[in-house]
């Protein structure tokens, strides 16, 4: 088992190295095969410790080394594999692997072919790293190493500005999550002692609340970085400037569910604080509402599939808050399998139309791109949650959970947003395969994808479809690890309306959406129309203007000040302060060696004048002897 | 051999420093670099025969200098002092072989030998005097670096590194001489011995006024806010050696002070004064980082980085538990490692293109795809990301400050992101977009000669960032020791409160299993 | 009826005598010789005065052995005074002229090594300052003043330039105001005490318990003003940085350096008693002498241009700086006088050297002194080891480790923290770093500028001969190695210190 | 007719002192700045005759003798130096005599 453990893991790992070896060169195949067959290794690893793990139901806890050690601070590399973790890397590496094979077709013509892979499988070591250790301080490397190949991929194009851009501004969102979550773990150390989770967890209970819900916030604010909750939500639309595969593998599948992974991973610690719960649940809820709302309108494909996977992940959030931890833990799964499909389509397209992204310029796509377009319908009914797909199961299971807790706001707020989703994703689908055909107009001569690209994403379209059937066996095994709390609505009446009014409205804007984006009067906006004009759409266009206010009130005045500090600050105040220093002393020179006049009367009156100088002073001190104590008061002080 | 490889280590440089007067120029580098392995290659003996289980000095040496004075030649290693003077070693020897093409370069490689006898000797010395010595000689042989082979600004800027650092160093000197006369007072003896001035226990007011003393001297060395304005010249002018040695060793001379005398010796004052210092090490750390951010030349970036990044260990040293302590100790290895091999990548560009201004660069990274990933890797370790070397060293000092004060670390945590900005900044202007300017688009890769000098320093990064036990477990045994002689030492309620005690907490645990 | 007087030698204790008769009898035999046969070479005098000072240095090792034997005595009807002050200083000054001597064997012929008179001058002044030291009588102390002084202008004047004669003139009138000085308050003590021996006048007054202090303070200030003068205190140090630029770098080496440690003694044994006995109004006076002096002289030393001048302004510092030790007084501090006093003779008298052996007979055009900072840039491209040796001798006065004058500067403010003037001891310290920056711009200019006047290395060491070289390098090497050298003679002093009762 | 004491000497001896000084000060002309320090020192003379008369012990006197010799040997060299000056610069000038300063 140790042996599967450490192939699971390391396998990325050497296919990254393998890729980087030729990281200069010229495009080889062979990195891609390579990188691509090491992940399908860790893949099977990967199946049969969760086959083992179902089995058995035992975990596996390896420590392979000692990391840092300091005082009482002992951290190992130590790794865990338990129902959680192995559920991650299933998906982890699943995902991977359809990308890894997807992306060799996708990124055939790029130059930086190896180093795409390299990078590639870089981020998925350190996502094992991430799930799989078995204490803080591991979590937090992969947490941080997943963030750096993150940054390596968004700006992957380097030489495009809005790449690099996109790519500094996720690291250092990020790294303003992390000092939260820094913070958190340090809480956790004087506190508990440890940073292994069984450990501190145990340890948890005995701790007053206060100091808890410290500790739950702040590791909640590193979750929120990751997972791009508001209000650091503003990178996860602007990583779309990375390659499309990466936006599926991290930025929908992976990366961005770590923060959730993170909460479900201290569920221990979070059922101790439902209070911090609930918050967790409501900024989720909001999250999911805020971002559907800004999907509504977008015009690029993949911005409005981030917005959506933004308020997906509201949706786990939600479920964990409310602590219905494996309902979460299963929508992240079932998610990450549509939700990649969604993205890797979304490349097919923009292959098909060299790189548009705007919807409006496609149109009747359908008819060049059969096999794309039954794959992303398929994904946009799975994410609708129509049933029998897999969205139907986690999604709805989470509205339930908000209903039967009684938490009749938010599950409102869920249910609209459901047909928020509903409608977003297909208007792109109907903008982009059906009505009319905008794009020859424009000079695209689109042609499907590659076939093996095609086959290498059927098995999310598969997953898509059945995840929903393992629901009943998944939860039976999650539960052995996370709290069992079965979310069944008492009168069946109840029930059955709910799904099916559920159900209803969700197609009813479907239909609503074809209705408004097939028809012929469908056509490239261009600012005049009344819709465009209204206040909602510029608001929900400009993002909430939370962009615009982040440049202009934090990083502006940020930069302002930093050259103030240096021009004004540090070189007109802290230096000058020295240097005058030095100056007054060395002007005092200047002035005063006049003194020293060079004739000879003026030396001897010098003389002379010192002479009665000091007899003068001899009388004073007569008379000062009158007060002497005083005097040697203040000789005492000059040490005299 | 062994018994005083010490002294080998401190003299064998100057030595041969000297008989490189009769080196002939053109043969004077191979000879360099020879001395400088050799010198390397006896600090490693040094590490392989050091015993990691003992936390006192080890491989001592007493040589009475003038005993009717109590100043003895005394010197002695332990976890503390050892992989510094290893790191300074090792720097020397890169250092020298990497040395690109200099005027009178015979000078400037008997200088530097002449540096890495004094970086040597202060990080050995257990006697004030001969600490001293070599803190002071230490000027000298920079001086001349700075002032002969800088830039335009060089004698203004090496003037003001000696005399800001001597003067302050003089005010340290006469705190010094109290403490001699404290405890000749208290014994009848002179002496300025550091292991016997530990035993001294002085009242709390002595210990305020002393430190103060020391302070001055060290923090005008570390360089603290808001004594840091000649590094940046400093470190502006010099040639890139100077540069690398200068952040690289010669800074932690004060925070490797600050641990040696100013803890031990004065416990409570070290108290008293952890709050205001701590606030200090926050300016240090943020603002700096900004002014990081708004400079327009890369090596100005990277000096005021290395501020910002002693603020950290400064702070981690104020912890006064052996977490932090531990933590600043590694940090300040970490931290040459880094800034020293960053110095290096500028100094590279430097070579090729004679201007450090970021402007000129843009799109290095399609020009020079080597060059772009070592230096990307030194950057993601300067901003202290997991597995390089310096994260193990700041997660330490910031894990340990957690403990004196929560708040005060979350403003110094916000080092980790303002870090993060002025770098990646930097980063997006040198590598990233278009390639510009004419004269970049065919720079030639690095070369041979650097890459010798610049691999080794990833694979430290990397193996220490993974496996930093074999230097964590020495550095703690030491620091295990001196937390405790601190506690034991304090007088105050405070002190005695803020101090751990190990003894107890270890039979603690032991009661506990 | 009067009684034949007569005196056993015995009680006139002749050894006493010795020390100072020697290089007297050295000068007249000179003189001798120049009227048996005159014009010839200066290498015959040069060695005739190291054979007296050696023979010298011999009497005082056996007053010395007597000393450790019997402690202090008297001679010569109780007018010489033989104590380890006495013996100490003439170590130095005896120590000081061996060294001095040689240098007259330059290269290039200078006019005033030509005549036997500057060597029995010489001798002479050295016979003045003996006495000086070896006496606690006022009369003994003025004359041995007065000779060595006059011999002193004499040989200022004879290097026989414009500026030598303004140096001479300029230093023999003030000179004749401090001799007023000195006698007037001699005279004021003398009225009070009718006694002209400080012991004696220490004890009467104790006696009477300083009845009529205000004339104790008049006399006081008159002889510290003639003592003022010598020790070129400000304000009565005008004189200094003339002279020294005036005469030759040899003479200006020696003269910051005897004649002071002379009137260091007379200082100490003057004072010592009037600060002990309470005289609070002088304690007062000399700590704002003393730090005035330290400060005033090194600031003016910063901004000149020529580097025999700036070493001028230094050694006014630096003798305010070891005059802090007789206002602290206390056995540390004045064993830590003579400790700097040994270490600053070799470093000061080599950086002199250094300036002599660089001196050219007659000034270049372009050159407006003799050693303008300007004259030394790029000396290091053209002149490394004489660079370099320049380079130690700067960073040893600037007080650098390891280098000899930082133990005296240790010692020296150690003695202040033990004597519990801890403001006076940062004083020090920060003095200390503002002359840092004069000693390193010299250091700036040999090593970081390009060359500007000499294109040639020749020049700083035209007048380098063997002999010359020696010298430096001995003071190099003492500069260099101080360290051994330290505990030794440490120990020495304090031990005769100690046994003289300071 | 008032008896003349001890304090009158020294009175007269200090009032020359000061003259003395004043002329220190105020002559420009060398050779009477030699003169007005002579007056410095003979002035020193009077009072210790008179203090040595008034102890009656020799000492004083002795003194005296002494520093009348170290005057007479100081004019020697004084005009010795003041002679060749004025062989080079034929004036006595002392404004004129100040090439060095600063």
């Amino acid at each position: 088992m140790e042996l599967l453990l450490y192939t699971a893991l390391f396998a990325p790992l050497v296919g990254s190295l393998f890729a980087a070896l030729f990281g200069a060169s010229p495009k080889t195949l062979l990195t891609g095969v390579v990188t691509s067959l090491l992940l399908g290794v860790s893949l099977v690893a990967s199946t049969i410790l969760l086959v083992f793990v179902i089995s058995s139901g035992q975990f596996v806890h390896v420590e392979m080394m000692t990391w840092i050690t300091a005082g009482d601070l002992y951290i190992p590399f130590g790794f865990i594999v338990d129902q959680i973790s192995v559920t991650m890397m299933m998906v982890v590496t699943l995902v991977s692997t359809v990308v890894h094979v997807y992306a060799i077709g996708y990124m055939d013509h790029d130059k930086g072919f190896n180093r795409f892979f390299s990078w590639l499988s870089a981020f998925v070591f350190s996502m094992m790293v991430l799930v799989m250790s078995d204490n803080f301080a591991g979590l937090f490397i992969g947490w941080e190493g997943v963030g750096l190949c993150s940054w390596g991929l968004i700006g992957f194009w380097y030489k495009k500005e809005s790449a690099t851009w996109a790519a500094n501004e996720a690291f250092i969102m990020n790294r303003i999550a992390d000092l939260g979550m820094l913070i958190g773990i340090f809480l956790i150390y004087w506190n508990t002692g440890t940073l292994q989770y069984h450990e501190a967890f145990a340890a948890m209970p005995a701790l007053e609340t206060a100091t808890l819900v410290w500790i739950g916030i702040f590791l909640f604010v590193g979750a929120m970085g990751k997972s791009a909750q508001f209000p650091l939500h503003t990178w996860l639309a602007d990583a779309m400037e990375g390659p499309t595969p990466v936006s599926a593998l991290i930025h929908a599948a992976t990366m961005v569910t770590a923060g959730v992974y993170l909460v479900v991973r201290s569920h221990e610690l979070y059922a101790l604080i439902p209070n911090v719960g609930l918050f967790i649940a409501s900024l989720g809820t909001f999250v999911a509402i805020f971002a559907a709302t800004m999907a509504l309108v977008n015009r690029d494909i993949k911005r409005v599939i981030a917005y959506s996977t933004l308020s997906q992940l509201g949706y786990m959030f939600a479920a964990a808050g409310l602590g219905a931890y494996w309902v979460a833990l299963f929508h992240l799964m079932a998610h990450a399998f549509f939700k990649a499909l969604l993205f890797l389509g979304a490349g097919n397209v923009m292959h098909a139309m060299s790189d548009e992204l705007d919807p409006f310029k496609m149109g009747a796509l359908g008819k060049t791109m059969k096999g794309t377009m039954i794959l992303m319908t398929l994904a946009s009914v799975a994410l609708a949650g129509i049933f029998p797909l897999a969205g139907f199961f986690s999604k709805d299971l989470i509205l339930e959970v908000a209903f039967i807790d009684g938490h009749y706001i938010i599950y409102t707020v869920l249910l609209l947003t459901a047909g928020l989703t509903a409608f977003y994703s297909f208007r792109i689908i109907a903008l982009i395969f059906h009505g009319e055909d905008r794009h020859t107009s424009l000079g695209f001569h689109p042609h499907e994808a590659y076939k093996f690209m095609l086959i290498a994403v059927t098995p999310l379209a598969i997953l898509a479809v059945i995840a929903g059937a393992l629901q009943g066996s998944y939860y039976e095994y999650v539960t052995l690890l996370l709290p069992s709390t079965e979310y069944h609505i008492h009168s069946s009446l109840v029930y059955w309306t709910m799904t099916i009014g559920t159900q209803l409205f969700v197609i009813a804007s479907i239909i609503f959406a074809y209705k408004k984006y097939m028809s012929k009067s469908v056509k490239v906006p261009d600012g005049t129309s009344a819709m465009e004009k209204s206040f909602f759409y510029k608001l929900l266009i400009n993002q909430y203007y939370i962009p615009y206010f982040y440049e202009e009130y934090l990083v502006k005045p940020y930069r302002e000040l930093s050259t103030v500090f240096w021009k004004q600050v540090d070189q007109k105040i802290v230096d000058a302060t020295v240097d005058s220093i030095a100056n007054v002393i060395y002007h005092t020179g200047e002035n005063t060696r006049n003194m020293q006049s060079g004739n000879l009367s003026t030396m001897l009156k010098w003389m002379v004048a010192g002479l009665v100088a000091l007899l003068s002073l001899a009388v004073v001190f007569g008379l000062a002897t009158r007060h002497s104590d005083e005097i040697m008061l203040i000789l005492s002080g000059l040490g005299v | 051999m062994l018994d005083n490889i010490l002294s080998i280590l401190v003299f064998f440089p100057a030595v041969a420093a000297i008989l490189g007067f009769a080196v002939a120029k053109d043969s004077i580098r191979a000879y360099g670099v020879a001395v400088a392995f050799i010198e390397f290659a006896l600090s490693l003996l040094l590490w392989f025969s050091f015993d990691s289980s003992v936390s006192g000095m080890q491989f001592m040496e007493m040589v009475p200098l003038v005993p009717s004075f109590g100043i003895n030649y005394i010197l002695g290693v332990d976890g503390i002092s050892l992989f510094i003077v290893i790191l300074a070693s090792f720097f020397t020897m890169i250092g020298i072989a990497s040395l690109g093409e200099t005027k009178n370069v015979k000078n400037m490689i008997i200088s530097l030998l002449f540096l890495q006898m004094t970086m040597a000797g202060v990080f050995v010395a257990l006697d004030a005097i001969v600490f001293y010595v070599f803190w002071e000689l230490s000027l000298v042989p920079m001086l001349y670096i700075i002032g002969a082979w800088g830039g335009p600004l060089r004698i203004y800027a090496s003037v003001k590194f000696f005399l800001y650092t001597f003067t302050g160093s003089l005010v340290m000197l006469v705190g010094m001489l109290f403490m001699a006369y404290f405890y000749y007072q208290a014994t009848g003896t002179w002496s300025f011995a550091f292991l016997e001035w530990y035993r001294l226990i002085l009242p709390e007011t002595f210990q305020l006024w002393l430190f103060g003393a020391f302070f001055i001297g060290f923090a005008i060395k570390v360089p603290m806010f808001p004594f840091h304005t000649w590094l940046p010249y400093a470190h502006g002018q010099a040639p890139t050696i100077g540069s690398v040695i200068l952040a690289a060793i010669l800074l932690k001379m004060g925070t490797y002070a600050f641990i040696r005398l100013s803890l031990p010796m004065f416990p409570d004052a070290s108290v008293f004064f952890m709050f205001p210092i701590a606030i200090i090490a926050i300016i240090m750390i943020i603002y700096t980082a900004m002014v990081a951010y708004a400079q327009e030349d890369i090596k100005q970036v990277v000096a005021y980085s290395s501020i910002s990044h002693m603020g950290v260990i400064i702070l981690g040293t104020f912890a006064l538990n052996v977490e932090g302590i531990t933590g600043s100790i590694f940090l300040m290895i970490a931290h040459g490692v880094v800034s020293g091999a960053l110095f290096l990548l500028v100094g590279v560009i430097y070579d090729r293109r004679h201007t450090k201004m970021m402007a000129e660069f843009g799109g290095l990274a399609s020009v020079m795809p080597r060059y772009a990933t070592i230096f990307g890797i030194m950057l993601m370790a300067s901003v202290g990301l997991p597995l390089t070397i310096n994260f193990v060293g700041e997660f330490l000092s910031l894990l340990g400050f957690y403990q004196q004060s929560h708040i005060l670390t979350l403003l110094a945590g916000i080092a980790i992101i303002v870090g993060a900005i002025y770098m990646l900044a930097a980063y997006k202007k040198m590598f990233f977009g278009e390639v510009t300017k004419e004269e970049n688009r065919n720079l030639p890769d690095v070369n041979k000669r650097e890459l010798v000098a610049l691999v080794p320093l990833v694979l430290i990064t990397v193996w220490l960032g993974v496996y930093p036990k074999p230097l964590l477990e020495p550095i703690s045994n030491s620091v295990e020791s001196i937390v405790q002689l601190m506690h034991d030492k304090s007088i105050s309620e405070e002190a005695k409160k803020r101090i751990p005690n190990i003894n107890n907490e270890i039979t603690i645990a032991k009661e506990a299993n | 009826m009067l009684e034949p007087v007569n005196v056993s030698l015995e009680s006139l204790n002749l050894m006493t005598l010795a020390p100072m008769l020697i290089p007297i009898i050295g000068a007249l035999l000179i003189l001798i010789i120049d009227m048996v046969k005159s014009d010839l070479d200066k290498t015959l005098y040069v060695m005739i005065s190291i054979i007296f000072l050696l023979i010298d240095l011999g009497a005082i090792a056996q007053t010395a052995g007597i000393f450790s034997e019997s402690g202090t005595m008297m001679g010569v009807f109780d007018v010489m005074l033989i104590d380890g002050l006495a013996i100490l200083a003439q170590l130095i000054i005896v120590g000081a002229s061996l060294l001095f001597i040689p240098l007259a064997l330059t290269h290039s012929r200078f006019h005033e090594f030509s005549y036997s008179e500057f060597f029995a001058l010489f001798l002479f002044m050295l016979g003045g300052f003996q006495f000086m030291v070896a006496t606690d009588n006022l009369i003994l102390i003025f004359v041995g003043l007065e000779t060595s002084s006059l011999a002193l202008y004499t040989l200022i004047a004879m290097h026989n330039r414009d500026k030598a004669f303004e140096a001479a003139v300029k230093y023999f009138t003030m000179g004749a105001l401090a001799a007023g000085f000195f006698s007037f308050g001699a005279m004021v003590f003398y009225a009070l005490t009718g006694s002209i021996e400080i012991n004696q006048i220490a004890t009467v007054l104790t006696e009477n318990g300083f009845a009529d202090m205000g004339f104790v303070l008049i006399g006081t200030t008159f002889l510290l003003g003639a003592i003022g003068f010598k020790l070129s205190l400000v304000p009565f140090h005008t004189w200094a940085p003339d002279v020294y630029e005036g005469s030759s770098a040899a003479t200006a080496g020696f003269m910051s350096i005897v004649p002071k440690i002379a009137l260091f003694v007379v200082a100490m044994r003057l004072f010592e008693f009037l600060i002990h006995s309470g005289v609070v109004w002088l304690e007062i006076i000399l700590y704002i002498i003393v730090v005035v002096t330290m400060t005033a002289a090194n600031i003016w030393a910063l901004v000149q241009n020529d580097v025999k001048r700036m070493l001028a302004y230094s050694s006014i510092s630096h003798a305010g700086f070891v005059m802090a030790a007789i206002l602290i007084g206390t056995t540390q501090s004045n064993s830590a006088l003579f400790l700097y006093w040994i270490l600053f003779s070799f470093t000061n008298l080599g950086a002199f050297s250094m300036l002599w052996i660089s001196r050219q007979k007659h000034l270049p055009l372009h050159q407006s002194s003799d050693h303008s900072y300007n004259k030394f840039a790029g000396m290091v491209q053209t002149a490394p080891v004489a660079a370099t040796i320049m380079g130690l001798f700067m960073l040893s006065l600037a007080g650098l480790p390891p280098f000899a004058l930082f133990w005296g500067k240790l010692y020296m403010i150690s003695s202040a923290v033990s004597g519990g003037y801890t403001v006076l001891a940062l004083i020090m310290a920060l003095n200390s770093a503002i002359a840092g920056y004069y000693y390193l711009k010299l250091i700036v200019f040999m090593f970081m500028r390009e060359p500007i006047i000499n294109k040639d290395g020749h020049v700083f060491v035209s007048n380098a001969t063997n002999p010359l070289k020696t010298i430096i390098g001995f003071a190099a090497v003492g500069t260099i190695f101080a360290i051994v050298a330290i505990n030794p003679i440490l120990e020495f002093v304090t031990a005769l210190v100690f046994k003289s009762g300071y | 007719m008032m008896e003349i004491g001890l304090n009158h000497y020294l009175i007269l001896s200090t009032i020359l002192f000061s003259i003395g000084l004043i002329g220190v000060m105020r002559r420009k002309n060398l050779l009477m700045l030699f003169f007005a320090t002579e007056i410095l020192l003979n002035s020193v003379n009077i009072s210790f005759a008179a203090i040595s008369h008034y102890y009656g012990d020799l000492t004083g006197q002795m003194f005296a003798f002494f520093v009348i010799a170290i005057a007479a040997s100081e004019v020697a060299v004084g005009l010795g130096l003041l002679i060749v000056w004025h062989k080079r610069h034929n004036e006595i000038d002392l404004d004129l005599m100040s090439t060095m300063k600063g």
